[in-house]
């Protein structure tokens, strides 16, 4: 157990040398307790995004249920940095950031929770830009669902 | 069709039941009105527990009737005792009926 | 300590697909205990961390809003058979829970 | 299949007398009609998944649940609490058929000595019973984790439930759950049938509603609304809160005769449990 401490920290002061941007980035806190989206993410970025094509946001037009949407979110984007995604009518829109390294292929899919219909924007930070696309998402009311 | 009519009728019937009893309580005290209403529901309540159909919303329906006398709304704790009986008592005459008349419901035969 | 994770990894071509399930409450803080009339406490995942061989390939960070018992998929390029995959997370109260698989 | 039935009834005379109403086999058939005749594109095994079988929207996300299911979670949990031995050093796969694995299919039967229908649920409880175990609870938690567990070994099976005609208290028992479907209940005066015959594939809500025929391959279900693992009678309680009745006991006589009837109209299609739901 020590010794498995010990080597982890060697390797992580590899990680540090080759890969600078990983020692600073920690949990951006503030924006997942920011009320409204864009406040979350000026808390993250420090930027607004610009709008792409080259992103693709795959999510459901009409979600079987809120508790759990699945999403995809990829790009064909160079030098991605970060994959984020942001539910615009959640209490705390800001759902789910990923930082990814050079080793990553630039797509991510997780399952999320929706309280209401909304608006769902896919944020891609490549090359030190911001950029998103968005898809308007229904939450409907389940009847029976056997 | 008829069977919802008739579904209906015996619901009104109950009702008008439920009407005379509130009638008769105008020279019995407030309190005493509440147990006998309360009594009533219960007794209702536990017939058709026996046959195996309650609604789902007549538990709550007395528990907030005991709630409401708790807290000195005896009026109210009358009226949603004499509602749980009224619900009881509907369920009772559900689970009777379609003790026959389930045949009905049978599209496939 | 938290439950295990499960993973699947698939070698697809040029990049290992990871695929991972994380048992956990994932427990928002908006939602009402009916009986106590108090919503449940926050408790959910805040980072999950992913390593190739020990190395950091991916940092998330997640909030409140992502599913109970998250599913979690990303690709790693140039991934061979025999890396080990670690996959990590820790949630708002301390709890922490690790997996590690050797790619086939 | 009547034409067949009503000559051989007037040669059988009395012992058709018996059974004026229709047999399970019949029932059966007629059902895998109904539903062939109403969603002519639907292939017979895929009634086993309920509402996705022709709710195309929301079988694509079903499908992506499926990729990887919440309810493998259970189906380990259930495994190993399977595998564990209870203080006597006995186990769960002594209490069983083939020690278990892959029995689900003939669940629930009726056993004849105690006259009631067994699921497979009360099985796992009287096994630890016998074992000086505390029974579990029925719905969810470790009962439905193990049950999920024998049916994922059971998946692939036909559904086999057996109504021996010669057993008058198994024809009863079947007869019992079948009037359970038809019969009305609660405050919204609903049956099962009016939902799930009727008005089977419309949309309540926004939701579709699922065949009778295949509603009992798939259990237990990790249903996202629950974010659990629960029993098939669990879903009888919540179907039964949904038309306002108050929902009986799982493992109630009248929910394991319901069990019996619904587990007996999907024979024939394979089982398909544990199963994910929205």
């Amino acid at each position: 157990m020590h010794r498995r401490l010990v080597l982890k920290g060697i390797v992580a002061l590899g990680a540090i040398a080759a890969w600078p941007r990983l020692l600073w980035a920690s949990r951006p806190d503030a924006a997942f307790i920011a009320d409204n989206a864009d406040d979350a993410i000026m808390a993250v970025f420090g930027q607004m995004p610009v709008a792409s094509e080259q992103i693709k946001l795959k999510i459901p037009d009409i979600a079987e249920n809120g508790a759990v949407v699945p999403v995809t979110v990829s790009t064909d984007l160079a030098d991605v940095e970060s994959i984020s995604i942001v539910v615009v009518n959640n209490p705390t829109p800001f759902v789910a950031s990923f930082d990814m390294g050079p080793r990553m292929v630039p797509i991510v899919s997780v399952r999320i929770k929706m309280g209401q219909s909304s608006q769902v924007l896919a944020l891609v930070k490549a090359g030190g830009t911001l950029y998103s696309t968005s898809r308007d998402v229904k939450v409907t009311i389940g009847g029976c669902g056997g | 069709m008829i069977r919802k009519y008739a579904f209906v009728t015996i619901c009104i019937s109950a009702l008008a039941g439920c009407g005379q009893e509130s009638s008769d309580s105008d020279v019995a005290s407030p309190s005493d009105t509440f147990a006998e209403s309360y009594a009533a529901a219960e007794a209702a309540l536990a017939e058709a527990e026996a046959n195996r159909n309650v609604w789902s919303k007549t538990d709550g329906i007395l528990g907030q009737s005991k709630t409401a006398y708790d807290e000195g709304r005896t009026d109210d704790a009358i009226e949603l005792a004499n509602e749980a009986r009224l619900q009881a008592e509907m369920a009772l005459v559900q689970a009777i009926s379609q003790k026959k008349d389930w045949k009905a419901n049978l599209v496939l035969e | 300590m938290g439950k295990p994770i499960k993973i699947r990894a698939k070698i697809k071509g040029d990049f290992a697909e990871i695929k991972a399930l994380m048992p956990h409450d994932m427990e928002s803080g908006l939602r009402m205990n009916p009986a106590t009339n108090q919503p449940y406490p926050a408790h959910y995942i805040t980072d999950v961390v992913a390593e190739l061989n020990g190395e950091v390939v991916m940092t998330a960070y997640w909030g409140q809003a992502v599913s109970k018992n998250p599913y979690v998929s990303f690709s790693i390029k140039g991934a061979v058979a025999g890396d080990t995959v670690t996959l990590r997370w820790n949630d708002n109260k301390g709890d922490s829970s690790e997996k590690e698989v050797v790619l086939k | 299949m009547k034409k067949i039935i009503l000559p051989l009834c007037l040669i059988g005379g009395l012992l058709c007398g018996l059974t004026a109403m229709a047999g399970p086999e019949e029932d059966r058939l007629a059902m895998v009609e109904y539903y062939s005749d109403r969603f002519p594109d639907v292939p017979l095994q895929e009634f086993a998944n309920g509402l996705y079988a022709f709710d195309t929207i929301a079988r694509e996300q079903w499908i992506e649940m499926e990729d990887f299911p919440p309810y493998e979670i259970a189906i380990e949990d259930g495994q190993a609490l399977f595998e564990t031995p209870f203080a006597n050093g006995k186990s769960y796969a002594d209490c069983f058929e083939n020690g278990g694995i892959g029995v689900k299919q003939n669940y629930p039967y009726f056993d004849t000595d105690a006259g009631e229908v067994v699921t497979l649920e009360l099985a796992i409880n009287h096994c630890r019973e016998a074992n000086g175990e505390e029974p579990l609870l029925y719905m969810i938690g470790a009962l439905a984790e193990i049950s999920a567990y024998m049916a994922y070994t059971s998946r692939g099976h036909e559904m086999a439930v057996k109504v021996p005609a010669d057993k008058p208290g198994a024809v009863a028992a079947y007869a019992a759950g079948k009037q359970f479907y038809y019969t009305r209940r609660g405050q919204l005066n609903f049956a099962c049938s009016s939902c799930h015959i009727q008005s089977a594939g419309l949309k309540l809500r926004a939701d579709r509603l699922s065949t009778t025929l295949g509603q009992a391959t798939h259990w237990p279900v990790y249903r996202s609304k629950w974010g659990e693992i629960g029993t098939l009678q669990k879903r009888f309680a919540e179907c039964n809160s949904q038309v306002w009745a108050k929902p009986l006991e799982a493992q109630s006589v009248e929910y394991r005769n319901l069990e019996y009837f619904l587990s007996y109209i999907s024979n024939g299609l394979e089982l398909n449990g544990p199963g994910s739901r929205r």
